[in-house]
């Protein structure tokens, strides 16, 4: 599974993309494995509610289902226009 | 409807006459609203650059999303989105809508509605460089979080 | 802050770039609104024309009235008002506004008071030619004048 | 004291422009003069409230005194934008 990290959340765990092997069911449950790995990323997650979730390009929500998902995107709210 | 997602400037002139041609030669097209957003300087001033990221798999595709919803819900003449990304200067032109309909209100309204989208629903996000060589992201507003109750 | 009353068409795209540059040079201009009016047909089609007659030692004070008003509401960088009159043909621009404000939110609400105001009290009157002959005066519209109650 | 008329008050009275000598008071009393002169401004101010006023190109209302007003302007409901 692809994960891409957007503004801070790129900063902060320090690469655009990366392929993981995970067995985890929900998006929280990627975020738990992601956290477990190293400070950075425990950095990174450590306030859901200021973190947004994409799946397979399209928003979603941290207890949303992994099952055929090809790309999972991490970012900070989006400030466009 | 066009949507774009550019590095480029855009030509704000020749976008606006194209689309109120094209607008008005579709049938009953009596107002075209547009929204122009500009690089301006930061809170505190000093502000050398803005840099846009941007998800280049989602963007094209949830602006699209955006600006087909506002076509149906405003039966709109025509809509137009174009958003630029990459390293921009105070007073470059960031991004542009335009709605075009039969009434005034629709135009209006169908142009606040892709504005208030964009802002907390299109994947982009801004960094603000300051001439101190300070760097810092854009945070989302609760005020833009709010807009959106609205539609 | 800019007011102009004319017969001649006026050119869109450089009536927009010239007023969104001199906007963002004024500090802070982060959002440009424009409306731009088109002449669409008669409601029950046929329109040949659309005679515009106005006011002339009214108009033009009128409409500074109603810019100013707006430029101080909302804390505008600046606003401009074109509008035409004499005859025009389905598809021509009879009029527009913009407004640069900081927020877009004020560039909105400016455009629209600008626009709410025009309509009802501003002195132009309009008269449709048809095809065939026929001649009539546009009506104000309730709708309009109960725009005005939102400022 | 001058007195324009536009759009289809203008076609009814069949001028544009006229210069009067008049005593009234107020718009309204002016405009009785006028309805009692001929059959054409009687068919224009038929529905005063189908009419508007300006005096010195500024809006006003029909019980306005003329004192000092140099010009007073008479047309529909205007139709701008």
């Amino acid at each position: 599974m692809d994960i891409v990290y957007f503004a801070w959340v790129r900063e902060r765990i320090g690469l655009p993309r990366e392929t993981v092997e995970t067995e985890a069911v929900t998006v929280a449950d990627l975020v738990t494995e992601l956290v477990a790995r190293e400070e950075r990323y425990a950095a990174a997650f450590a306030d859901l509610s200021a973190l947004r979730v994409a799946l397979d390009q399209e928003l979603s929500e941290f207890d949303a289902p992994l099952a055929g998902v090809r790309e999972v995107a991490f970012f900070p709210p989006m400030t466009g226009g | 409807m066009q949507v774009r997602v550019q590095q480029e400037r855009f030509d704000l002139g020749a976008e606006s006459e194209a689309f109120a041609a094209g607008a008005a030669a579709a049938a009953g097209a009596g107002g075209i609203v547009t929204f122009t957003g500009v690089v301006r300087d930061a809170e505190g001033g000093g502000l050398a650059a803005m840099e846009i990221e941007h998800y280049p798999a989602m963007t094209q595709k949830a602006l699209e999303q955006i600006a087909s919803e506002a076509m149906q819900r405003w039966s709109l003449a025509d809509a137009l989105v174009i958003h630029r990304y990459g390293r921009l200067v105070p007073g470059e032109k960031i991004m542009m809508v335009a709605a075009a309909a039969r009434h005034r209100k629709d135009a209006f309204e169908a142009a606040e509605f892709l504005m208030d989208y964009l802002k907390s629903r299109a994947p982009f996000w801004k960094k603000e460089i300051l001439h101190s060589g300070a760097a810092g992201w854009v945070q989302a507003k609760t005020s833009d979080e709010d807009a959106l109750e609205r539609w």
